[in-house]
């Protein structure tokens, strides 16, 4: 439920760290990054002692308001997660110099653009794990034809579709993939017909970044039954439909709390920003159904892991970026 | 590709039906002389009902009969404040509105242990009809609705006929036009009310659990996203009149349907323009041809005897 | 010959109807008027206030009723509390030292008050004139979006450019309120649906106008407009806490609604169209006329609770910036029994419970779930204070039943005495 | 001898401080029509309430037939064969004539109650024997907010009668009825009387109350002060019945009738030039003219243009043909609020629907019309309170309104007062033409006469009255011209001195028409 505070303070009275995050409005069960943030920190309590602690907020006036709570009450390291958060981290970071933060999905700058020194500022390239996904799916796909469904258009969500529409495209430049939206990222009614309406325009492929909406992008695969997949992200979702379940765009978002919250305790913070991708293991694909890949596809996967990793393909993270974007044959 | 298909029809119906049901609660309720915007917390109310009966049983049909029971319970709630009571029709709504949404986001985490989204539990299958599924343009509709989906209409059906059609009906009626002369005309003014305000709740709560146990298959924090006020607009669009608010519904249905698939054959026009077509619609609609509409004179107005 | 009146003609002290600076009205009643002592003198403020608290119970019955409601509903929510794996002392210490305990958390109440009081004035001004808005939310927004992006566009000086900002925040709440107000106005169509419809389209049309290809994005911030120059925002009042001039403004809202409804002629004519429309209308007043002000006025004060928001607290608009103000409004204004000071004790109560849901959270262990139920609780247990009310009043007429045995009264004497009257 | 139809013993009734009714006994004999006198707020309404099971008094007994009984609500008293026709009507506009007689009354037993169709053809069908067997010659079908307020109070009479009712309660149910409307009325009473029926009838209106009843019972304050035996001899002899109606005056009052208004017109020019007037629909061409120190008085049935009339005049409805003139001036056109201004002062029919505000105070609800500009409103953005109080102190004064505080909301006064205090604002316009439609509809007799003075006042004065009435009694007094309306047109016309009040019976039913036809 909403704080689990007393995980293991009591049984590690050596540690008295407190590893704090503070959610956006979706809050935890986003089934994305406040639910990854906090897997990051179950497993900071577990390697580095110490307490975890979550303070929710339900709107945005109480960004502020949880971030100095947090830091009142001791925290070690206060994680904000989202770009929500950003105006809120900053100020809060400003007026709490001594403080450690981590900001995950946007840069902490002070006035002038400089990074603050007192907040880790953690950003993904999406595109690069969702450009692996879309080589997935291209290769995957039978009907040429490849919807998704995004929650709200935002920048986060714009990169996972143009680096997975370009990574389509190096692989099969006869498939189309057409975006829609839903209007929200938690009305999985509507992304569940959304989804029917690609499979029933003949899109055998459907990507999923709707947010909590996803549970009716599944359950749309999961009615309609064999040969209609979905490519999903941030986490691994073998289980919502593990006959549809075809790939994820995952990011690490647990492991860079943990990353973070240790270098804290090892006395090692350092503010600045990281952006993570392939080449850090901050992004990735799904390992969790990867054995059930034909062995052709994930060589494609690798090749252009690799060709990533080695700048020779920067996958686009705009759809402007998408335009212009030279597909490699891979 | 053609969006017109027979599956914008199917994708309309789905998308109506957890608008109808509520709308036809709401209906119940405001003919009885009752306000109810409540219906939003109702329905989160049965939606998680739904899921934990389904969760327990492993029947989605017993998990619909939970449902209806924390119709019962919420409904209640709400007679008890207004009826009863006499309390403000608006704010005990908003209190019934909190609760719902609170309440429900709470349980996840408490009997699941998990927050947000609660587990896949078995839904309610969709209904082949033998020989009508079959048919050319027209089967899908017979092999993609549910029972609840005919249920729905159904009792659309049974609203209309007892509102409109028998001695309970009329006496529900007099309580919403005039509670004062429902009395004396021998009507239970009270009685007739709290089981309106009630019954308003079960059907608000299957409107819920229709969206976690019919068209998905799990419950979700704040899954209803303000279905239980578009069932009021509808409610009001219709004139508190059943058929006319049913076709509202429908025509919101359509008009979503259609919006979210038209992005898929037209993705240059602003999808966010696109989502609000179906409310700009509405509002031309209520300009040009719909015009004046006027309450149940009752609504709103606490009854107590001297 | 009984005739009272004095065989004379009917004199009227008017002005022809086209320059009128004055009612028609009877010389001889004005002469009576003047001659008249005034009813006994009172204070400026007591008057005020009194007018402004709306006739009917005493207010020590109201007050006595709302403790009494507001003890029950926290009763109601200890389960919660026992489930949450907390305990009372610790909930309550929570709960109000996280709202009332210190300087920083009375600015953190202020601060989700201001947003509440508002709005909720704004709910309560379309009220008074028997208009239910469930239109502020999205009136709200729009206004917030003016602010903002005027915020983000304009070059002005500061204090220039913040005018322009609540200015473009009155306009665009005023301007989502327009439609519907023309529709009642001019088609009677329910403003329940026609709110309603406007609300979605204020939440798509924003979000697209900062949403990646919409025209007013931040280059820095998704969802959001560029900020707004400091100086031109609305600035923090008490030092070391987030408290902003929104206050003031609030403040400034409560005393010119009061006014405006109880003060001016304008607000007679929302109060009576409100009361009863028909007798408005025989009364000489334009129902077309009072509706349509009615829903601007209070689309325009919507508007300006969003730009508050936005220029007191974010600094720039974000999508979704609004957690239901507007809706939450709607509960804060009747529980507020649609007085200004009312609604401003209402809000800060809401206000309390939100500053408070922190520590809850944070000490108390207590989901911000469970806080929306406790809240909940609240107004339900609002909702029943009439019948407390009833309650109290009955245990008290029982009470004195019992000490003075039944003395008849009669109808007549209990409606007050006229001397002059024969009977 | 028979047990009484009804007795009530010993029955108390508090509202708060005020005691509705105290230690009342009544007794009704069988197949009698039983009258019941009283002011304003003397406790008529609330003793047949409780009898009716609507209200649950504090204390008392009450036998029906000689058992005792126990009603928890009025379908009890129905089932126990108590009807009663409210003082305010019970109907629900937008149902159907059928659906407000068989409502909560169609059915019982759970099937039929909730399943099975309402049996409305059979309902019709009795619905339409009814009517004919009283002559009511009602449309079964009709919305009953459509009818006339004389056909509503026949869906009344049948709704009371509706469950085979044995004893019928009537409050005050000829105070919305012209003459002709009355008469078919008593005439369907007396003929319920001789078929057994009980009937209490309530009324204001002392020579109804002799004509019809066989014995009237006078409360005051709350209690009963008398009971008459009404004899034939006071029904056919004028002395005997001059002397009972005096006698009942005194007890319900408590001192002699009051008396009424002289009459001392001195026509002037004329006011209110009316040439034309329609409002497009089925009302006009109407010529009219109103003169300063004369009271015209519009009679007709209900629903015959006096509504259109007055709309037409006080500019509710949009003048369509023809013109309206005051002092010369051209009116139409004008907003209500710009005719106010030239002089136009309205007592509407309807007061809780027109002319006051329930829930606001007396201040405000003194104040309509006079919110714009001085004395009140010296600016835009200020509206005075203590000058408003002061002003009502004076109204409540002049007019001897009963209120606690004008700072009371209006709707805690009675009738009688709350129509006094909107005469008195009228009257503070200084009108140069006072439109007063049936001013004193359901008040009692010292109330009628003040509002009588105050219209005669006005009158000598020199200003012009134009009187909308059905209360032919009213119009006698007062009026010094009568006009006669039916189907939206003036149909006759005499000055008061030589009217005939046959005459004016044929011209409002169109009797007159007929005969002129054959
Ligand atoms: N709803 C209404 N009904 C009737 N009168 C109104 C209403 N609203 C405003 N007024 C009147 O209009 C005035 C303000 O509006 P405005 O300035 O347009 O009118 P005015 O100057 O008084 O009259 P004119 O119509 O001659 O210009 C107020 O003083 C008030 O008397
Ligand atoms: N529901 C009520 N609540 C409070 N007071 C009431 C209520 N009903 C009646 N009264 C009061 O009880 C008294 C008796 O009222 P009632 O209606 O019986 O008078 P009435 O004789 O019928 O008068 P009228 O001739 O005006 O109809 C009045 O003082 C009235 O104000
Ligand atoms: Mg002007
Ligand atoms: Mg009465």
């Amino acid at each position: 439920s909403g704080t689990d505070s007393t995980d293991a303070a009591s049984t590690d009275s050596a540690s008295d760290y407190v590893w704090t995050m503070v959610t956006d409005q979706a809050g935890l069960g986003d089934k994305g990054f406040n639910d990854l943030a906090k897997l990051g920190l179950d497993q900071s309590v577990e390697e580095l002692g110490g307490k975890a602690q979550v303070l929710q907020s339900t709107d945005q006036a109480q960004y502020v308001t949880n971030l100095q709570q947090a830091v009142t009450s001791g925290s070690t390291v206060t994680t904000g997660v989202g770009f929500l958060l950003t105006d809120a981290l900053v100020e809060v970071a400003q007026a709490n110099p001594d403080a450690m933060f981590t900001l995950i999905d946007a840069i902490a700058t002070d006035e002038d653009g400089e990074p603050l020194p007192n907040v880790a500022s953690v950003t993904f390239k999406e595109q690069e794990a969702s450009f692996l996904t879309g080589i997935v799916a291209g290769l995957t796909t039978e009907t040429d034809s490849i919807g998704f469904v995004g929650g709200l258009e935002i920048p986060a969500v714009l990169r996972f579709y143009s680096g997975f529409a370009a990574g389509v495209a190096s692989v099969n430049p006869d498939a189309t993939v057409t975006p829609a939206y839903v209007g929200s990222f938690a009305d999985a009614a509507k992304a569940k017909e959304l989804a029917l309406g690609f499979y029933d325009q003949g899109s055998d492929i459907v990507m999923d970044v709707a947010g909590g909406g996803g549970l009716g992008i599944f359950d749309a695969a999961k009615e309609l039954g064999d040969g209609h997949w979905v490519v999903s992200t941030d986490t691994c979702k073998v289980d919502l439909a593990p006959d549809n379940f075809l790939t994820s765009a995952v990011k690490d978002v647990a492991g860079s709390v943990l990353r973070e919250n240790t270098a804290a305790a090892d006395g090692t913070f350092e503010g600045g920003s990281v952006e993570l991708g392939l080449s850090d293991d901050g992004v990735g694909l799904c390992q969790d159904n990867i054995d059930t890949i034909p062995a052709d596809i994930l060589e494609k996967v690798d090749a252009a892991t690799t060709a990533i990793t080695s700048g020779e393909i920067v996958p686009p993270a705009t759809p402007e970026e998408l335009e212009t974007f030279e597909a490699p044959s891979l | 590709m053609d969006i017109f298909s027979i599956s914008l029809v199917l994708s309309a119906i789905h998308l109506a039906v957890p608008i109808i049901l509520p709308m036809l609660g709401g209906l119940i309720s405001e003919r009885s002389g009752v306000m109810n915007i409540g219906l939003e917390g109702m329905m989160l109310g049965g939606a998680l009902s739904a899921v934990a009966i389904t969760f327990l049983t492993g029947d989605p049909w017993v998990g619909l009969v939970g449902a209806m029971i924390s119709g019962v319970v919420s409904g209640g709630i709400l007679a008890v404040l207004t009826v009863t009571l006499r309390g403000n029709q608006v704010v005990a709504s908003t209190a019934i509105n909190l609760i719902g949404a609170g309440l429900t986001a709470a349980l996840v985490p408490i009997i699941w242990g998990i927050d947000g989204t609660t587990p896949s539990v078995p839904k309610i299958p969709s209904l082949e009809v033998p020989g009508l599924s079959g048919l050319p343009v027209v089967g899908p509709l017979f092999s993609g609705l549910t029972l609840v989906d005919y249920g729905a209409i159904a009792l659309a059906f049974a609203v209309w006929w007892v509102l409109f059609r028998t001695d309970a009906g009329l006496r529900i009626r007099a309580c919403g036009e005039s509670a004062e002369s429902a009395d004396a005309a021998g009507i239970a003014v009270v009685r007739t009310r709290f089981l309106a305000v009630t019954v308003s709740g079960v059907f608000a709560a299957l409107g819920g659990a229709y969206l976690s146990i019919v068209a998905l298959d799990a419950f979700q924090a704040g899954m209803t996203q303000g279905r239980g006020y578009l069932a009021l607009a509808a409610l009001v669009f219709g004139k508190w009149r059943v058929w006319p608010a049913v076709a509202v519904c429908l025509a919101f249905g359509l008009a979503d349907a259609f919006a979210l698939r038209s992005q898929i054959v037209a993705p240059q026009i602003p999808h966010d323009l696109l989502l609000a077509l179906p409310y700009i619609l509405a509002l031309v609609a209520l300009a040009t041809f719909v015009g004046r509409t006027s309450a149940p004179a009752a609504v709103g107005k606490p009854f107590a005897r001297a | 010959m009984s005739t009272s009146t004095p065989q004379r003609p009917v004199a009227a002290s008017t002005t022809p109807p086209r320059q009128r600076r004055a009612s028609r009205i009877d010389a001889d009643i004005l002469a009576a008027l003047a001659a008249r002592p005034e009813p006994g003198a009172r204070g400026f403020v007591s008057r005020f206030v009194s007018s402004v608290a709306p006739a009917g119970a005493g207010v020590g019955a109201k007050a006595g009723a709302f403790l009494i409601t507001v003890s029950l509903a926290l009763l109601a929510a200890l389960p919660i509390v026992y489930l949450s794996g907390s305990d009372a002392a610790t909930a309550i210490e929570a709960l109000l030292g996280g709202s009332w305990g210190s300087g920083l958390a009375i600015g953190e109440t202020f601060v989700q008050a201001i947003p509440l009081l508002i709005s909720g004035l704004a709910v309560a001004v379309a009220f008074h004139t028997g208009l239910f808005n469930i239109g502020v939310e999205g009136q709200l927004v729009m206004g917030g979006l003016a602010a903002g992006i005027v915020g983000a566009t304009v070059d002005l000086p500061g204090p220039l450019l913040l005018l322009a900002c609540l200015a473009a925040g009155v306009a665009g709440g005023a301007l989502w309120a327009l439609i519907p107000a023309l529709l009642k106005a001019f088609r009677g169509v329910h403003e329940v649906v026609t709110t309603i419809m406007m609300n979605y389209i204020a939440f798509n049309v924003s979000r697209f106008l900062v949403s990646p290809s919409g025209p007013f994005v931040s280059e820095t911030q998704p969802s959001a407009t560029e900020k707004i120059p400091l100086e031109a925002r609305l600035a923090v009042v008490a030092p070391g806490t987030r408290l902003h001039a929104g206050l003031v403004i609030a403040i400034l809202l409560v005393i010119a609604v009061a006014w405006l409804l109880y003060r001016t002629p304008e607000g007679f004519r929302l109060r009576l169209v409100g009361a009863n429309p028909a007798a408005a209308s025989t009364a000489g007043v334009s129902l077309r006329r009072t509706v349509v002000t009615s829903m601007l006025l209070s689309g325009g004060i919507a508007g300006i609770a969003g730009a508050v928001q936005v220029l007191g607290v974010f600094g720039r608009y974000y999508d979704a910036f609004s957690p239901g103000y507007g809706f939450e409004a709607i509960a804060v204004a009747l529980l507020g029994a649609l007085s200004p000071i009312g609604i401003a004790a209402a809000a800060l109560f809401f206000g309390s419970l939100d500053a408070g849901a922190v520590q809850l959270q944070a000490v108390a262990g207590i989901s911000r779930e469970m806080v929306s139920v406790v809240s909940g609780l609240v107004v339900a247990f609002v909702a029943a204070q009439p019948a407390v009310l009833r309650l109290l009043r009955h245990l008290r007429e029982r009470a004195s039943a019992r000490r003075a045995p039944a003395r008849p009264t009669s109808a007549r004497r209990a409606s007050g005495t006229d001397p002059k009257d024969p009977a | 001898m028979t047990s009484p139809a009804v007795r009530l013993t010993g029955v108390s009734k508090h509202f708060g401080p005020v005691a509705a009714n105290r230690d009342i006994t009544l007794s009704v004999a069988p197949g009698s029509i039983h009258g019941l006198l009283g002011e304003n707020g003397a406790g008529k309404s609330t003793l047949m309430k409780i009898l009716f099971g609507m209200i649950h008094a504090d204390s008392g007994a009450i036998e029906v037939g000689g058992a005792p009984v126990s009603f928890r609500s009025s379908a009890d008293a129905l089932a126990a064969g108590i009807g009663m026709v409210q003082q305010h009507f019970s109907l629900i506009p937008t149902f159907t004539v059928v659906e407000n007689l068989v409502m909560g009354r169609g059915a019982t037993g759970w099937f039929s109650r909730w399943l099975r169709p309402l049996d409305v053809k059979t309902a019709r069908e009795r619905a339409v024997g009814l009517s004919e067997r009283f002559g009511f010659g009602l449309d079964p079908d009709a919305r009953c907010g459509t009818l006339s307020v004389g056909a509503r109070q026949k869906v009344e009479i049948l709704k009371a009668l509706w469950g085979g009712a044995t004893t019928l309660v009537l409050d005050e149910p000829t105070a919305a009825l012209s003459p002709p409307e009355a008469e078919e009325l008593y005439l369907v009473l007396e003929r319920l009387r001789s078929e057994g029926t009980t009937i209490i009838l309530i009324s204001h209106k002392l020579p109804e109350i002799v004509r019809l009843c066989d014995r009237v019972t006078v409360l005051r304050d709350g209690t009963v002060v008398g009971d008459r035996e009404i004899d034939d001899e006071a029904r056919t002899d004028a002395r005997a019945r001059a002397g009972l109606e005096a006698d009942l005056v005194r007890l319900m009052i408590g001192r002699e009738r009051p008396e009424t208004p002289s009459r001392s017109a001195r026509a002037l020019d004329t006011v209110l030039e009316v040439r034309g007037l329609g409002d497009g629909g089925r009302f006009g061409p109407v010529d009219l003219d109103v003169a300063g120190g004369e009271i015209v008085a519009v009679v007709g049935v209900e629903g015959n243009g006096q509504s259109e009339l007055i709309d037409l005049l006080i500019g509710a409805s949009p003048t369509r043909t023809g013109s309206i003139e005051l002092d010369g001036r051209p009116l139409q056109g004008l907003s209500t609020r710009r005719r106010l201004d030239s002089g136009i002062a309205h007592i509407p029919e309807d007061r809780h629907e027109r002319a006051i505000a329930d829930d606001l105070s007396l201040t405000d609800n003194a104040s309509f019309g006079f919110i714009d500009g001085a004395p009140f409103a010296p600016t835009r953005f200020w509206l005075g309170k203590r000058a408003r109080v002061r002003f009502t102190e004076i109204l409540i004064e002049r007019r001897r309104v009963r209120a606690s505080s004008p700072a009371a909301p209006i709707g805690s006064l009675s009738g009688g007062n709350q129509q006094k205090l909107v005469v008195g604002r009228e009257l503070a316009r200084a009108p140069r033409l006072m439109i007063a439609a049936q001013p004193t509809r359901g008040l009692d007799i010292a109330s009628t006469t003040a509002v009588h003075e105050a219209l005669v006042g006005l009158r000598d004065r020199g200003s012009a009255v134009l009187l909308v009435s059905l209360d032919l009694t009213e119009v006698f007094t007062i009026a010094d011209r009568i006009v006669v309306v039916r189907g939206g047109r003036i149909v006759g016309e005499t000055s008061t001195g030589a009217a005939d009040v046959d005459r004016i019976g044929a011209w409002m039913s169109g009797a007159e028409e007929r005969t002129a036809a054959a």
